[in-house]
């Protein structure tokens, strides 16, 4: 017992040394992200996303005076109480400057309503999407580089009709966001004057879904909308579905949108029969292509949900701070508008130098992102630009902008 | 000075957040400490007060039905009352059965709560949760909005100490003892065995439902994640287990310390570099785990062993 | 040279001291009871043989060799079979099985030796394949002490096998006995029925408060004045009787 | 009536076949070491990924790995009794329970610390159905996993029926007191518990990745149907927990078939809830389980 005691005090001790020695000059900003729980497997490139970021701005100058810009991460769970512990930890403890994240929608509305709007830290989330975000009550504290469901919901829509559906078939898991985006998608769908022939709500996590897509295959529907995470309920239901003969055409949004489903399902199947929307720039955007070559050089795929988000919006956090030309939180939350919109000098992924010289300079900044030109509305929401992606001949997504 | 006021918050909220799963562990200690009602079901209870608790006091929303706007004071008795009702329909159910079917009973139901706050959309919101939940002194400027919600939890938590305390050493509480620890004895000194269980259940439900609704107005929003059986089941056991089952005062500081042990590590390891800090969020995991196994296997009796009340000649 | 020797032995479970100074023999080819009031700890004694109290003091000898506190499972091996009063056979295994159990720790081919008991016990051979929690009481009994004899002990150790049984039963159970002795095995056996139990006994010892009170052989003891007083008196001790079983109920004594 | 077999019946044979091998397992240690052991699930986990580790290793297919899999498992999880659960064979049910459930965060999170917590599947692609008499559509894994899971249930059938080892097991499982005394070995019957639950879970957790996909939480969330399926069937009681598997299976994806109109009989979302509420109903009206009385 005395033996693991010593082990402990000896291994916080050396975390201790770690801690200190890396405070000198530098700037943190939090990082909350559902590590464990639900998404685990979303996360991990969200966060190499803001990795990167980080990492990039360390290597071209620094924040202000060449500080180092360190990520804090804090572990949301995707559950409100840890979503509030983390904020707690990384605003108090740690001292941040600003937040990017948290993830899931649950644990932002915790972390910011309980902890970062009282304290005034400004909170930038890559990839909660829930519509209630929006009208939060948040003294410009709460923004996001993820579009509201709101938007993705009635985009997909439109695609469904725009390529010619007109009777769907369409099952959400019951989280907060796929039930966030079903609900618009139906809503528009309905008001294109498409028909929904049957909508089932189904419980994330089950080992097979034969049974509810038996149900839902019965009106004779052109096709399956499906709102699910890939790994929670996703590929399980177009494996069950291709499997039994139910489907063969899918539509679903971008909490689907990853390799491991081509990977999984097999290229051939796949190829001709889906459609997944995705918030994303143009894959030939020259911001989208600056982001994705580094990404990729990490070991991470650049077209993983939300990763590029991640990036996007940790580069806006330290925009924002070499815009306040300081690390009061007050002011970095005012200079965050700024710097995402125009007008000013186009800033894009990785161009972290050019950016330091023109803020030097006294020009404004506006950063044009790997996911779009992330432009606030009022409500600290994008409008965000989506493409729609197919299997490509390679066996890989390949998107376009959807115009 | 910064930082140390910011220490000063971080202290405060883990003293809030010890101070709220110290009112679960509380509630626990009464089923399986004093009883030996093994329930594994907190988190049915805990969701069941929060969402009574968040609806009623919330302002009225088109998310969820209601909201009522009751006044704090009001929708916590009534999420007390509410958990009360559903923990004396689980006891009836359940009573009779042997200790380990009891937890499976009692985890298969919390699981089937969590379903019915997440399904039934119209009332709850769904899994999208119950946003501007009203927290208790809000209004005051930082930090005095954080000193008194702890005040708040640590008054609540005292009250139930001091309650806990009096029954513990009253004639009830030395025939739970009693009970624990000699059913057919107690049943044959003439003690109606499975009415002072259930009256022990109850009592134990209610105490969750409280720290139900106080976790819901601390977070001002609640969601069917946050019934989760890992931290509202699983954690409450590992704390009261560590400050010594059977002992009020164990699983208040029980509460306060593997809290702040489950929130404070993460500081530690989020240092690591890149990959090693997410993994060693795992990590963290791991090492509730195998802490949970050195003290049943070491420390049996927890950090403050049970005080044995004489049961007298009855026992 | 004794088969089975208890000398001076003190212990009980955990720490409270139920035996006090307690000695007895068993020879070869004898069959010995132990009789004496309830708490007298006569179970008691008979688990100190296999190991299942804490003994604080006092030995036991198995042929001369010492196997105080020994393990339950060692015993087994060293010859040595034990049939509880209650739970004494596995009622979801068949009574096959039951049998094939008793031969456990056997290595050997044990065809013959169960060829043998269904000989001792004629009503188990119908009944082999049902699970023996179904059988009547006494035939329950005959598993339990079948199972025993399937190890063909150095030594049987009987706790009230005629417990719970009717007067029928109860006197082919000591017939079984007597047969079972008669076909050389020595026997330790607790008995409340103490009259039915001294006609059948070599020599008996007679415990009070955990402590040797008397010994003799049965027949003596059947004549012993104060012994029929005790136990084999009219009326009085059978106006006792329920109150002692109603105390036998509770858990473990 | 053909959507009712394809998309309802069959699914439910073969995921009542999964929950069936795990039950065994779960039962086993109920009725031979008394608790309910909640890192079952972790434990079928384990087997999973020790397969998929194999085949990327090898690229064999993961039923020939199968065995592979079993053996070292059980290596596994009789060195997880020895440092976990030996210390507690006198304590009290609610402790063992409580260092189970330890066990299961731990084991959880060396999965996750060492494979990750990305998705993986062991054979990529799908496989269509064969199809019978133009209607009965059977995919061949399907076949594949309810086969090979009839020839596991005889296989332990035989092991309990017929192996001195395994009545010892049903022995030691009616009463472990009168088990020590006939002098059964019972520190071997422990072993062989465990050995015979681990082969079962590494089956469990096997087939259903081979259904569908491997994860870190995949045992987890069947360890609830898993636990119903024994108790459905009777704790401590190998064959029941075989019917209760496939009973709560089958009744999981029975229960959202249309039986009463067009719309299923009850919402997809509550079908996870199906399993625990036989469970207590068994629980509260047949304590013993469905199949009281006479097992074999």
């Amino acid at each position: 017992m005395m033996k693991t005691f010593k082990q402990l005090a000896l291994a916080s001790t050396m975390l201790a040394f770690v801690g200190t020695a890396a405070i000198a000059d530098e700037i943190k900003v939090g990082s909350v992200a559902g590590v464990t729980g639900p998404i685990a497997e979303l996360v991990v490139p969200i966060v190499a996303g803001r990795q990167m970021a980080a990492d990039q701005i360390n290597a071209a100058g620094g924040l202000l005076n060449g500080d180092t810009m360190t990520m804090v991460l804090a572990d949301s769970q995707c559950d409100p109480k840890a979503g509030v512990d983390a904020g707690t930890k990384v605003v108090n403890v740690e001292q941040v400057v600003a937040i990017v994240g948290a993830s899931c929608s649950g644990a932002t509305n915790g972390m910011v309503q309980s902890v970062t709007i009282p304290a005034g830290v400004v909170a930038l989330s890559d990839s909660a999407t829930a519509p209630s975000i929006t009208d939060l009550d948040d003294n410009d504290l709460v923004f996001r580089v993820a579009a509201s469901d709101a938007y993705q919901g009635a985009a997909i829509a439109q695609l469904a009709w725009d390529q010619g559906y007109r009777t769907l078939a369409m099952t959400y898991a019951n989280d907060d966001y796929n039930a966030g985006l079903a609900g618009v998608f139906e809503a528009a769908f309905k008001g294109l004057g498409g028909t929904i022939t049957s909508n089932q709500m189904h419980e994330p996590n089950k080992a097979s879904y034969r049974s509810e897509l038996s149900t839902l295959s019965g009106n004779g529907a052109e096709g399956l909308a499906i709102f699910a995470y890939y790994g929670g309920s996703g590929i399980a239901i177009m494996r069950n579905a291709l499997e039994a003969g139910l489907f063969e055409k899918f539509l679903a949004a971008d909490g689907m949108f990853d390799q491991s489903v081509i990977d999984q399902i097999g290229a051939d199947v796949l190829r001709d029969n889906i459609m997944i929307t995705q918030a994303a720039s143009d894959y030939d955007d020259p911001s989208y292509v600056a982001f994705a070559g580094a990404f990729e050089a990490t070991g991470h795929s650049p077209q993983a949900p939300y990763a590029a988000h991640g990036y996007d919006a940790a580069f806006l956090i330290a925009l924002a701070i070499e815009k306040a030309g300081s690390t009061d939180r007050a002011a970095i939350s005012a200079a965050l508008r700024e710097v995402a919109g125009p007008p000013g000098v186009v800033i894009r992924p990785g161009e972290w130098a050019k950016a330091k010289a023109a803020i030097a300079a006294g020009q404004d900044v506006n950063y044009e992102g790997a996911v779009g030109n992330n432009d606030f509305d009022g409500n600290g929401d994008v409008t965000g630009l989506f493409s729609v992606n197919v299997v490509g001949a390679d066996g890989k997504w390949t998107g376009n902008l959807i115009r | 000075m910064d930082q140390l006021y910011g220490y000063s918050l971080y202290g405060l909220s883990l003293l809030t957040f010890g101070g709220i799963y110290a009112m679960l562990a509380l509630g626990l200690n009464i089923q399986l400490g004093f009883t030996g009602l093994f329930n594994a079901g907190i988190a049915g209870f805990f969701v069941v007060g929060a969402y009574v608790s968040a609806i009623l006091s919330t302002a009225p929303s088109e998310r969820h039905i209601g909201g009522f706007d009751w006044p704090i004071p009001f929708s916590l008795v009534a999420a007390m009352v509410v958990s009360a009702l559903i923990g004396w329909a689980v006891a009836r159910i359940c009573m009779r059965l042997r200790a380990d079917y009891l937890a499976i009973a009692t985890l298969g139901i919390a699981e089937i709560l969590r379903l019915i706050f997440k399904n039934e959309t119209d009332l709850t919101n769904g899994a999208r949760g119950v946003s501007y939940i009203p927290k208790p002194y809000e209004s005051l400027a930082q930090p005095w909005n954080h000193v008194m919600m702890t005040v708040v939890v640590l008054a609540i938590v005292a009250v139930l100490y001091f309650m806990l305390e009096r029954a513990r050493k009253s004639p009830w509480g030395r025939v739970m003892a009693a009970i624990r620890e000699n059913e057919d004895s107690a049943r044959a000194a003439g003690k109606n065995v499975d009415r002072l269980r259930v009256q022990a259940f109850v009592v134990g439900s209610a105490m969750m439902g409280l720290g139900g609704g106080m976790m819901a107005h601390h977070l001002k929003f609640i969601d069917p994640n946050a019934a989760d059986p890992t931290t509202a089941t699983f954690l409450v056991f590992v704390m009261l287990i560590v400050g010594g089952s059977g002992n009020n005062k164990g699983a208040i500081v029980g509460a306060l310390l593997m809290w702040t042990i489950w929130s404070a590590t993460e500081i530690f390891t989020s240092m690591l570099p890149g990959d090693l800090a997410i993994r060693s969020a795992y990590i963290r995991v791991f090492l509730i785990g195998l802490m949970l196994q050195i003290m049943l296997q070491k420390f049996p009796q927890g950090l403050f062993p049970e005080k044995r009340l004489e049961t007298g000649s009855s026992g | 040279m004794a088969i089975l020797e208890l000398e001076n032995i003190h212990g009980g479970y955990g720490q409270t001291e139920i035996l006090h100074d307690i000695s007895m023999r068993v020879e070869p080819g004898e069959i010995v009871v132990i009789i004496g009031p309830n708490g007298a700890g006569k179970s008691t004694a008979m688990k100190s043989v296999f190991g299942l109290l804490n003994l604080t003091s006092g030995r036991i000898l198995l042929d001369d060799v010492d196997i105080t506190n020994t393990p339950p499972e060692k015993v087994v091996r060293q010859g040595v079979c034990y049939v509880p009063q209650t739970g004494n056979i596995f009622p979801n295994l068949s009574v096959h099985e039951n049998l094939e159990m008793g031969a456990y720790v056997r290595q050997d081919d044990f065809s013959g030796r169960l060829d043998e008991i269904y000989e001792l016990f004629p009503p188990l051979v119908e009944k082999r394949n049902l699970p023996a929690g179904t059988l009547s009481g006494g035939q329950r009994q005959m598993v339990a002490m079948g199972k025993a004899l399937m190890l063909d002990p150095k030594i049987l150790l009987l706790d009230e096998p005629s417990a719970g049984l009717s007067p029928k039963y109860r006197g082919e159970i000591f017939k079984v006995v007597r047969d079972i002795n008669e076909a050389g095995t020595p026997i330790l056996m607790v008995e409340q029925n103490a009259k039915q139990a001294l006609g059948i006994a070599d020599r008996a010892y007679i415990l009070v408060d955990g402590k040797n009170r008397l010994d003799d052989t049965g027949k003596n003891l059947l004549a012993n004045k104060e012994v029929a007083e005790m136990f084999l008196g009219g009326g009085k001790t059978e106006v006792k009787k329920p109150a002692v079983r109603k105390a036998r109920g509770t858990p473990k004594t | 009536m053909i959507d009712f077999i394809n998309f309802h019946l069959i699914p439910g044979l073969v995921l009542g076949s999964i929950y069936a091998l795990g039950a065994i397992g779960v039962t086993l240690t109920f009725g031979i070491l008394r608790f309910a052991n909640f890192a079952h699930g972790e434990i079928m986990t384990l087997g999973a990924y020790l397969t998929l580790t194999m085949m990327w290793l090898t690229g064999w297919h993961p039923l020939i790995l199968l065995p592979v899999t079993m053996v070292i498992l059980s290596l596994i999880v009789i060195g997880m009794d020895q440092a976990f659960f030996k210390p507690f064979r006198n304590s009290p049910a609610v402790t063992v329970v409580i260092a189970s459930f330890g066990l299961m965060l731990m084991i959880r999170s060396v999965t996750q610390f060492s494979w990750g917590a990305q998705l993986q599947a062991f054979v990529p692609g799908i496989q269509r159905p064969n199809v019978f008499f133009d209607a009965l559509r059977i995919s061949p894994k399907h076949i594949l996993i309810v086969i090979s899971a009839m020839v596991l249930m005889l296989v332990v059938h035989w092991v309990l029926a017929h192996t001195r080892i395994g009545k010892a097991m049903r022995a030691m499982s009616d009463s472990p007191e009168l088990a020590r005394l006939t002098g059964i070995n019972t520190e071997l019957v422990i072993k062989a518990t465990w050995i015979l639950g681990a082969c079962m879970a590494a089956a469990a957790g096997v087939f259903l990745a081979y259904d569908s996909h491997v994860s870190t939480m995949m045992g987890f969330q069947i360890l609830l149907p898993t636990f119903a399926a024994a108790i459905v069937g009777g704790i401590g009681r190998p064959y029941g927990a075989m019917a209760g598997g496939l009973l709560i299976g089958v009744t999981e994806e029975l229960s959202s078939y249309a039986w009463l109109g067009d719309g299923p009989l009850l919402e997809p979302g509550y079908k996870a809830g199906v399993s625990f509420a036989i469970m207590i109903g068994v629980l509260i009206w047949r304590p013993s389980g469905l199949f009281r009385g006479r097992v074999f």
